[in-house]
């Protein structure tokens, strides 16, 4: 691994276990030593919140599409210290992030409103595009098609000069797909700014990782490409966060791109269209449900005082309630019609596809 | 074998993914060289359970869950033919075919043209398709005419679960690559009576689903089903419309299209996909060239709009309604006096 | 600006390459966010060379190599542009483009639309295309109609030098995405007078490229010119021909399609592509719809086989030739009395 | 490395230069310690014809495109040790070969006649048909489309439980497409009898290998995919042969597949279309044409007395006149015809194909 003048402690020395996983907070909630300033009690009970956050929406959106009033919705839960720790890492100010589809407390983190996160599941889509300031490409449902663009974005920024890094998201699935491969090569040949963060929640729907590849380290793909890749426990706030960091001051640094694989589960369904008994032993999910990224982090974080169950109690409250609110305004956003079929297509349209708008919203056709 | 053609034999009751089930399950059984593969076909049986069971039937050799990887799954398949095997690929969603888009219409397509016929590609795609059912983005998108410019494969749609079971068996022996495309809205919701055993339905072969005199409607996949409904309506109103299923796009039933048409004197195409460069256009293209004399007004096309396939929540507006239909029907009507 | 309708401007002579080139140098100095990217696009100019001399002159920043990655020249493209950047990119050939086809159809041309206009894709992919040259398989085909059915993306087919000049500058300064298709055939040997400075020419506007009143030829791309051939022959046996230049297919100028079909009455369709399923069938289909009453005869269309594209050896008798044009003008004349 | 129980030396023990390139056979000609028995002198004899003809086809069949008589040729010039000595360690009987576009003599020697291999230039299409008994799958003009075809060949190979392993040559180029991932992994995910023979000749065209990816040892990508992986000096007919002999005996044993990255030089143009002097410096070319894998092979094969001048001189006599003959016959075979467009493209045509042959062929439309 190349070193980068990153100014940071040597990746080399952040603990690893005996399967080369970076691993910093253990199962049991204690911290390896020297690691306690990495994160601010500020930052953790602001991880807290996003990953308690992230939970209360993934129950809100699943409710909300077994009443037939969102769609379909991929829920976070397990992989919650993934994706907040590698948000925590970026400034959203400089940095832009590029989703997959299941990393909603990441996003919001970045900077996209609650309510416009909802609405983008109720389908209030005018509602739902990304505000301007905002650093965040849209959810891509085409797996691993956001890859390219994530280098293209971080080339640009390179191109241009402009400080800045970008993070993009994708899963064990998608690290099988050609896009990914093509753009691993492109982001190393370019050397851009850009942090590939493999979430390895061990399936694609209903294929276990051991299907999707003969290697147990998906990171070590990297090396074909001529940058860094390492593995991180992906229930582990302060492994990710501190991996994160480490790449994003490399690529800031002028080093190029970094692949940090983060281990983790999906402990839901793949989707609300999805039963993962199906194809699943309950066991497996009772095992990673021990391994809660949530739990771990709330016993370090009461034990270093920096959180306690009045906190939790407050910060579930405030949830709630923000939940509802952002949940009531985008209620009351009016339903998109079908002039917005129309809407966004193109900068002009032509006649014939304007014939087809007035066709569709009933109005008379003026030839 | 008994075919389509062989009259009254003993049928069952079955939706479309249940004939589709069977049908793969039957073969499975009756040639060992028939392997199925594709994401999620194994221990799930398919993210719309067309495969279940298949895998605790014959083994995980002969059912693969494959890695995410669309182009590999068709491009491995035209290798799994050439080595003898019989593929039955699953593409878990139509729109992603587009990431095998290079193996499909430059390699499967061509591999016995390019190998002057040393090889051939006794390869089925199984893909679902279509819209209503308020699926995330690419996975309703009806994509059919985009596969109708690589000559070399067969694009078929069943409608009806006898089609969905008798064109599947024909894909799987067809010694060419075929394009089996599954209308999802009505997987489960269409049921109708299959014929027991082996039952295959050839390609090319339209099918008059219903009867009429005045006006036909031609369509393919759960379209038709929409034009039956239009029918039903019409019919109230004195209107006679005869539907008429293509049933497979390629190879293209001109005479059977032409005939009804001619009958009619008046006709309507409905497809789910976008209207320029649709299939409909060579539908009505067709018709211009060989029934020219023989119109009485101008064939219309009903179709999505020229524009991307919208989220959900206004699919029912971006896709031809009933009454659109019906709409074109009037016009039509009345256009030719 | 001037454009096509500023009336007489300065002009010099120049091939289709060269008003290319020369037309991607200009912009490139007009504006510092163009860049270029492709294979072989950098020191060797490309494999047309026509983008020779712009690595030296813009260095390779901002004419850059990639590797060999059409999926990822595509979609880097797409980020580029999200970036602030103006990427102009190259597919070696247009039979390449199926290999970043998820890219094109679904991510490109629907970013806008998925973004809610928060994003857009101001990108332009150069491709060559069409056959005729003895090129290796994959290199000569025509897959124009294959990107009609993805809404969002414009097709376009310049025939000309001026126009190849005036539609790549309204491609790269288009907000949208563009497909730029390039007639590799005549790409140096069909020359013409181009406009000087900064001359751009609007898509969704066809061309009348030679007047006549007894049918109408309708093409695009390098076809124009074998319809021109064949009109210089209709010429000479006393048949007055229109020979009517698309440009753009999509978006399509129904209008002038129509003005110029209804003058003559009579009209034919000729495209290098395979016949079913060619963008020529929405041709047709658009007539039959628009001008029902005002054929006198069925519109033929001249097409190639619908078979793979094949060797050298044999693409003159899979393309549309100047024999099957005249036979088909012939007959069209003949069905109309 | 998995160890694999294939009764061969172990690999780790081929002799390599300090960037951890395997090689046997020096520039000079002079064979590493204990490898002298490694091909018999028969074999020597056998690569020695193959890499001449390969050069005088390369000669043949570029006169013949400039005449107007052939079409596009892409030379081997440079590339013989690569193919011939991957070639020799299949069995035609056996195994399969899946070829890119550049590697003629590997072709020959795997069985199609060499009047069929001149007849596919010369547009001959019926006639350069591979014939039944050959293994070998045609060229591939997409490249880097021919890799999932030979990991589902291989794949039929196991499920079928007949011996055997397939062969495919790629190009550095090639390993940059989508294709090589996908297939890379999923051979690796079914452990396919399969060999990956990545011929790096330095260009894809113009473009060189160091724009192509940001390593320089193409070879560590296998690493990703759970399966060795390592590099061979290319102009090395020994070391290219024990390598593939090697992969070949590990994947007869069940092994699974293996990554072998030739490195080499493209020394001629890239095809009949293209001149190098475009965009790369001569000096390079001068170096390349020192390390000529024939010439290298010739001194050592000269030296164990295998080869002479006398044997030289009747090799190339005895190639003439094979050339000249093969030539003639493929003149010999009528040109196709329009009927042709219409052969082969599928069992059966539609009545509208029929049609359009009719038309074609100038023939009565009867409808
Ligand atoms: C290109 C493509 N192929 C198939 C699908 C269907 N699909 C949706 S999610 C998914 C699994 C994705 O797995 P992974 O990348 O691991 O992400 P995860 O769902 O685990 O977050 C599949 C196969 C798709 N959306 N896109
Ligand atoms: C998919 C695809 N993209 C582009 C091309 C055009 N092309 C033909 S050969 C070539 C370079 C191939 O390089 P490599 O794989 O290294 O093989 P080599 O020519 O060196 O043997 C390119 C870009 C093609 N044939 N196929
Ligand atoms: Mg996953
Ligand atoms: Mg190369």
């Amino acid at each position: 691994m190349p070193a980068a003048d990153t100014g940071l402690a040597d990746l080399d020395r952040l603990p690893k276990t005996e399967t080369n996983v970076i691993s910093l907070l253990d199962d049991r909630g204690s911290l390896a030593d020297g690691f306690a300033e990495l994160l601010t009690p500020d930052q953790i009970g602001q991880a807290m919140r996003l990953m308690l956050l992230s939970r209360a929406i993934d129950d809100r959106v699943t409710k909300l599409q077994r009443l037939g009033r969102a769609g379909t919705y991929s829920p976070v839960h397990g992989q919650e210290a993934t994706v907040v720790g590698s948000a925590l890492a970026l400034d959203p100010a400089r940095d832009w992030m590029v989703p997959a589809s299941r990393e909603q407390p990441a996003m919001i983190r970045h900077g996209l409103p609650l309510d416009r996160l909802l609405a983008g599941y109720m389908g209030k889509i005018n509602f739902s595009r990304i505000p301007d300031n905002v650093r965040l490409l849209p959810r891509n449902q085409s797996i691993a098609s956001q890859l390219p663009h994530a280098v293209g974005l971080a080339w640009a920024l390179k191109l241009r000069h402009v400080a800045g890094v970008v993070l993009v998201y994708f899963g064990d699935g998608a690290s099988s797909e050609g896009d990914f491969h093509e753009a691993m090569n492109l982001a190393g040949v370019q050397s851009v700014p850009l942090i590939f963060v493999l979430i390895n929640n061990q399936f694609a729907i209903s294929t276990p990782v051991a299907k999707q590849a003969a290697v147990t380290n998906l990171a070590v793909r990297a090396a074909g490409y001529g940058f860094p890749g390492f593995t991180v426990d992906g229930n582990d706030l302060f492994a990710v966060y501190a991996a994160t960091q480490w790449a994003v001051m490399r690529a800031l640094a002028g080093g190029g791109p970094t692949l940090i694989e983060a281990r983790t589960y999906r402990v839901g369904f793949h989707n609300t269209s999805d039963n993962p008994k199906d194809y699943r032993d309950e066991v497996e999910v009772t095992a990673a449900v021990a391994r809660d990224p949530i739990e771990r982090l709330r016993k370090y974080a009461t034990g270093v005082g920096a959180w306690s169950t009045d906190i939790e109690i407050r910060t579930m409250k405030g949830i709630a309630s923000e939940l509802e609110s952002a949940y009531l305004r985008a209620v009351a956003v009016p339903r998109p019609g079908p002039g917005d079929i129309f809407e966004h297509t193109a900068a002009s349209l032509s006649t014939r596809v304007r014939r087809q708008r007035r066709q569709v919203k009933g109005e008379e056709d003026n030839g | 074998m008994p075919s389509e053609d062989d009259g009254p034999t003993s049928t069952h009751d079955a939706s479309i993914l249940e004939a589709i089930r069977s049908a793969l399950s039957d073969e499975m059984e009756r040639n060992e060289r028939v392997v199925v593969l594709g994401m999620d076909v194994g221990r799930l049986g398919g993210v719309f359970r067309a495969t279940q069971g298949l895998q605790s039937r014959f083994g995980p050799d002969r059912v693969v869950d494959t890695p995410m990887s669309e182009g590999a799954i068709v491009g491995a398949s035209l290798g799994l033919a050439i080595g003898g095997m019989v593929p039955v690929a699953e593409i878990q969603f139509l729109g992603f075919t587009h990431q095998a888009y290079h193996q499909i219409g430059f390699q499967l397509a061509r591999y016995r043209f390019r190998s002057r016929g040393r090889y051939h590609a006794q390869v089925t795609i199984r893909a679902p398709f279509g819209g209503g059912t308020r699926t995330p983005e690419f996975h309703a998108d009806s994509l059919e005419a985009q596969f109708t410019q690589t000559p070399g494969i067969s694009v078929v749609c069943p409608a009806f679960p006898d089609d969905a079971k008798g064109m599947l068996l024909t894909a799987i022996r067809d010694p060419d690559p075929v394009m089996y495309l599954e209308p999802q809205r009505i997987y489960r919701t269409v049921r109708g009576s299959v014929p027991n055993g082996d039952y295959t339905v050839p390609f090319g072969v339209s099918r008059v689903v219903r009867e009429g005199t005045d006006i036909t409607l031609v369509a393919w996949s759960a379209a038709v089903h929409l034009c039956l409904l239009a029918a039903d309506q019409l019919a109230e109103e004195g209107v006679s419309a005869l539907v008429l299923d293509l049933r497979s796009i390629v190879p293209l039933d001109v005479e059977g299209l032409v005939r009804a048409v001619v009958k009619t004197r008046k006709a309507i195409v409905v497809h789910e996909a976008p209207l320029t460069g649709g299939f409909g256009a060579e539908v009505v293209a067709t018709l211009h060239e060989e029934a020219f004399g023989a119109l009485d007004a101008p064939v219309a096309r009903v179709a999505s709009c020229d524009t991307p396939y919208p989220p959900g929540a206004l699919e029912d507006y971006y896709l031809p309604s009933l009454d659109r239909i019906l709409l074109a029907v009037r016009t039509t009507l009345h256009a030719s006096g």
